[in-house]
């Protein structure tokens, strides 16, 4: 029964995936480039960077960058975390 | 050379490749590489938008004079969600050490104390 | 135009950022300092949230820009460029909302956590991911960016999961945490998928941008696959019926405060669903589909949620499916809300005439918004005391506590404030909101209106059953000699249940002067929220 | 099992002796990438994996033993919150126009403010403003992450895997 249900989901989102991949414009041919064009056009002038990718990734889109090593800071702490050295009473099935 | 839809597809493929072992694979480390064949997917799919046909890496380092560049804001969002995966597998993973730990094992069907 | 409350909304995310990276190096310092530090830190950032708030109630209504790195802070589009090529917050009425529901839990939580910390391993970094998980919910609650509304989403989902785990010796903590990060997982690949599919669309990530771009070039069928995608993976994280599973192992198994902080999480998510629904994707016909979806979702939640709660002996499970019930009737208020919304005459001058003549689906979104501040603080100050009860009684199953009453004599009426609170009984606030929400889904449907009164009843069934349990009979183990919480875990307390009865006993004043702008914001304020970015109406 | 032992004494002479040759050049390149981010492919996050792909090497290569006085693990995680806050600091020095405004670039010469011609050009090294500070910043946040994250499961995963 659980099988059957989940292989029903798992079925419609392959239809879907599958549906939206066929339904995006063609390979190679970007709708609206204008964002992109702008960067491509502007870096070396207002950034002074030879690299575009680099200057969207740390000046024009820099604050997803932040989150980015935000996100990686919290993975390091949270593995730290749970491999950390603990108290006598936090062994295995200790209090709650 | 024209190929329409067909690399995004392969990218879908590759989605749901990783559902399929997420969804139907029993032992944790498996479920694990689904969940990581999702993002390589959905990475891939990502920065295959910004291909625009013939057109060269954007750095003007290496680049030749008035030639077209791909779009570069999907090569930075990709970087950033390879970044996000690569710590949420070592999270997932080091859960994964912990469970096999408490359980002794890795199976699924085992690992049930959470019901209802 | 250079002042604190202009960059409130990005130092609202820098500040707790600073904590958390500053935190494990603070903690090499000791005990006392780290929690005079992160103490510092949650203080500002609450009162940074409150004067953002505060700025935005007080001002005249149309949303705030603040471009991240621009050369000023008004202009997002370079001259002769109609989209914006960098990420932006975006302040309006709800987000304004949602920051003071966070900063609320967040005080309550963390300061909770000093006492509740105390004797436990590996402080600072419990401490640095309480504040990456703030950080993140304030992120998605105010940026104008489906990207970085992404990676503020796997913020919370990691930090989220370090938290529910960090309890390493207990067997279940790890079953939820690879459990939930996998599903949280899940969700946000669901989302990142769906920003990739907009992004190919119409080549900017900017929601305003996207947002009239769907308007003027109508909704493509890669639109509503991402608007499928996107509903899937952030019902998912809100932790809505079908997709609920992980929800009561997290609010379960995660520590007692960080819970309470995990339903703060939830409700940003369902902030996004709404976002998307309203801002994104608020026009056309196939809006009224979209809000029959959320009635189903809604009416799924309340029922299932309400039930599985009736048979759980756990207390933090039991109040954790109360938690996910209550994710129920906002969703309620607001799809009742949107059905209505779409029945009306697209336009923005006859919604807003609707909504000074308080429509019933404007009634609606209000008594859905409302609940949301109002579940908050009930649900938070219900896991801050079973924090405070399975601490003194050394277990979580109702069947072994009992006769907690007679030495915990403060948790005990806590206990009760937020149960009535929550089961919507009427000095308290869960009421305020909850009728509205039965006024209005009457109109529209009365079967609506029936489930969500019985399942109300019901939960104080649930909570009457719980609170015998733990508080009264006999003193079992070691509620023989169990104390009353320290003074660091009764103020927190003490202070979310003042604002339940404030709530409560004042509903117009917070209806009119918070409530009201949030709900115009979504009911009529699309024009606006795109009109600040882009310029225009 | 040979493999299993392996994180405690590391492996063969000849993988040791390779190990050894070959960790300075992963080091150097892994800079290069860090250093030259605004000029070529690469940048902070690349260069930093790079880096930290040698750290890994030479933990397995050498064993947990052997690399015992060169990589602490406190010293790593101290440095990567340094490496986050400095990103952070970086971020916030150009809060008096807008968080995240990039102040050193184009201010003629200086610190990192020289201009950089339009169109192809070979690349000038003085340039970008805050960019390449940043790439600093994250490098050094995600050679010591990444490598505290390896330390610590390598280790870990034999103590509480097996309990």
């Amino acid at each position: 029964m659980r099988k059957a249900l989940l292989l029903v989901c798992f079925l419609f989102v392959t239809a879907f995936l599958l549906l939206a991949a066929t339904s995006t414009r063609p390979f190679g041919t970007p709708n609206e480039a204008a964002m992109d064009d702008y960067f491509i056009a502007n870096a070396q002038g207002e950034i002074a960077v030879n690299n575009v990718v680099t200057a969207v990734v740390f000046d024009y889109r820099g604050f997803d960058t932040l989150g980015e090593a935000t996100v990686l800071f919290t993975a390091v702490i949270s593995v730290l975390a749970l491999f950390r050295k603990r108290r006598e009473d936090e062994q295995w099935g200790g209090a709650a | 050379m024209n190929v329409g839809n067909f690399p995004f597809v392969i990218a879908a493929l590759l989605v749901v490749f990783g559902l399929y072992a997420l969804l139907f694979k029993r032992n944790l480390i498996k479920m694990v590489i689904g969940v990581s064949l999702v993002e390589t997917g959905v990475n891939l799919f990502l920065v295959m938008l910004g291909y625009r046909s013939d057109g060269a890496a954007p750095i003007y380092t290496y680049a030749n004079a008035g030639e077209r560049m791909v779009l570069p804001t999907p090569q930075a969002l990709t970087l950033t969600s390879i970044v996000i995966g690569l710590a949420t597998t070592a999270l997932l993973l080091s859960f994964a050490v912990f469970v096999h730990g408490h359980y002794g094992t890795l199976d699924v069907r085992k690992i049930k104390e959470l019901r209802g | 135009m250079n002042t604190l409350a202009t960059h409130a909304p990005v130092l609202l995310i820098a500040v707790p950022l600073l904590g958390a990276f500053a935190t494990p190096l603070v903690g090499k310092l000791g005990r006392g300092a780290r929690d005079l530090f992160v103490g510092l830190i949650v203080a500002l950032t609450a009162a940074l949230a409150g004067l953002l708030a505060a700025d935005f109630f007080a001002g005249s209504g149309v949303p705030s820009i603040y471009v991240l790195g621009g050369q000023g802070l008004s202009i997002p589009l370079p001259s002769g460029m109609t989209v914006p090529i960098r990420i932006l917050f975006e302040v309006d009425g709800m987000s304004a909302f949602m920051t003071l529901i966070t900063a609320l839990v967040t005080l309550a939580g963390a300061y909770f956590s000093f006492s509740y910390w105390r004797e436990r391993s590996g402080g600072s970094m419990y401490f640095s991911l309480l504040l990456l998980l703030t950080a993140g919910i304030f992120g998605m609650e105010l940026t104008g960016d489906m990207f970085n509304f992404f990676v503020f989403l796997e913020i919370t989902s990691i930090a989220a999961c370090g938290l529910i785990g960090f309890r390493v010796w207990l067997k279940k903590s790890q079953e939820a945490g690879f459990k939930v990060m996998t599903l949280y997982t899940l969700s946000g690949l669901f989302v990142l998928l769906a920003v990739a599919l907009l992004y190919g669309q119409h080549g900017a990530l900017n929601m305003a941008f996207i947002a009239s771009q769907i308007g003027t070039l109508g909704v493509t069928v890669v639109d509503k696959i991402a608007l499928g995608l996107l509903l899937t993976g952030l019902a998912m994280k809100a932790g809505a019926v079908p997709m609920h599973m992980w929800a009561p192992d997290a609010y379960g198994e995660a520590p007692a405060p960080t819970s309470a902080i995990l339903v703060a999480n939830s409700q940003a998510s369902l902030y996004a669903v709404f976002r998307v629904l309203f801002t994104l994707f608020g026009i056309g016909a196939s809006i009224a589909t979209n809000g029959w979806i959320l009635i189903v979702l809604a009416v799924l939640t309340i029922f299932v949620g309400v039930t599985m709660a009736l048979v759980q002996n756990d207390l933090k499970r039991l109040i954790a499916y109360g938690a996910v019930s209550q994710i129920g009737y906002m969703l309620l208020g607001v799809g009742v809300g949107l059905v209505r919304r779409a029945s009306l005459v697209v336009g923005g001058a006859a919604l807003a005439d609707k909504a000074t003549a308080l429509d019933y689906g404007f009634v609606a979104m209000q008594g859905g918004i409302f609940h949301m501040l109002n579940d908050a603080a009930c649900i938070g100050l219900l896991f801050l005391t079973s924090g405070a009860v399975i601490r003194a009684s050394g277990t979580r199953d109702l069947n072994k506590m009992g006769g907690l009453a007679h030495r915990m004599k403060w948790t005990t009426v806590f206990f009760i404030i937020g149960a009535f609170a929550l089961a919507g009984i009427p000095p308290f606030n869960g009421f305020a909101s909850k009728f509205l929400i039965y006024e209005a889904s009457f109109k529209l449907s009365p079967f609506l209106s029936v489930i969500a009164i019985l399942s109300s009843i019901m939960l104080l069934a649930v909570f009457v059953k719980a609170f015998q349990g733990a508080f009264l009979g006999p003193k079992v183990g070691l509620a023989v000699d169990a104390e009353e919480a320290p003074l660091g875990m009764l103020v927190p307390m003490a202070v979310l249940a003042l604002v339940v009865i404030a709530f409560g006993l004042f509903p117009g004043f917070f209806v009119d002067t918070i409530v009201t702008p949030a709900a115009k914001a979504l009911w009529y304020g699309r024009d606006a929220y795109i009109g600040a970015v882009l310029g225009g109406g | 099992m040979g493999g299993c032992g392996m994180n405690q004494d590391g492996m063969s002479v000849i993988v040791r002796t390779v190990t050894r040759f070959i960790y300075g050049l992963i080091l150097v390149f892994g800079f290069y990438v860090i250093m030259h981010g605004h000029l070529t492919p690469g940048g902070g996050f690349q260069g930093g994996a790079v880096v930290a792909s040698a750290f890994a090497l030479l933990l397995v290569a050498l064993g947990t033993a052997g690399v015992k006085g060169h990589l602490n693990k406190h010293l790593l995680q101290s440095l990567e919150e340094v490496g986050a806050l400095a990103f952070l600091g970086l971020a916030f020095a150009g809060i008096g126009t807008a968080f995240f405004y990039n102040l050193l670039a184009n201010t003629g010469g200086g610190f990192f403010g020289v201009g950089v011609p339009a169109g192809p050009n070979a690349g000038v090294l003085n340039a970008g403003g805050l960019v390449p500070l940043m790439n600093w910043a994250v490098g050094l946040k995600v050679m010591t992450g990444i490598a505290c994250i390896v330390i610590v499961m390598l280790v870990g995963a034999r103590k509480e895997g097996t309990e």
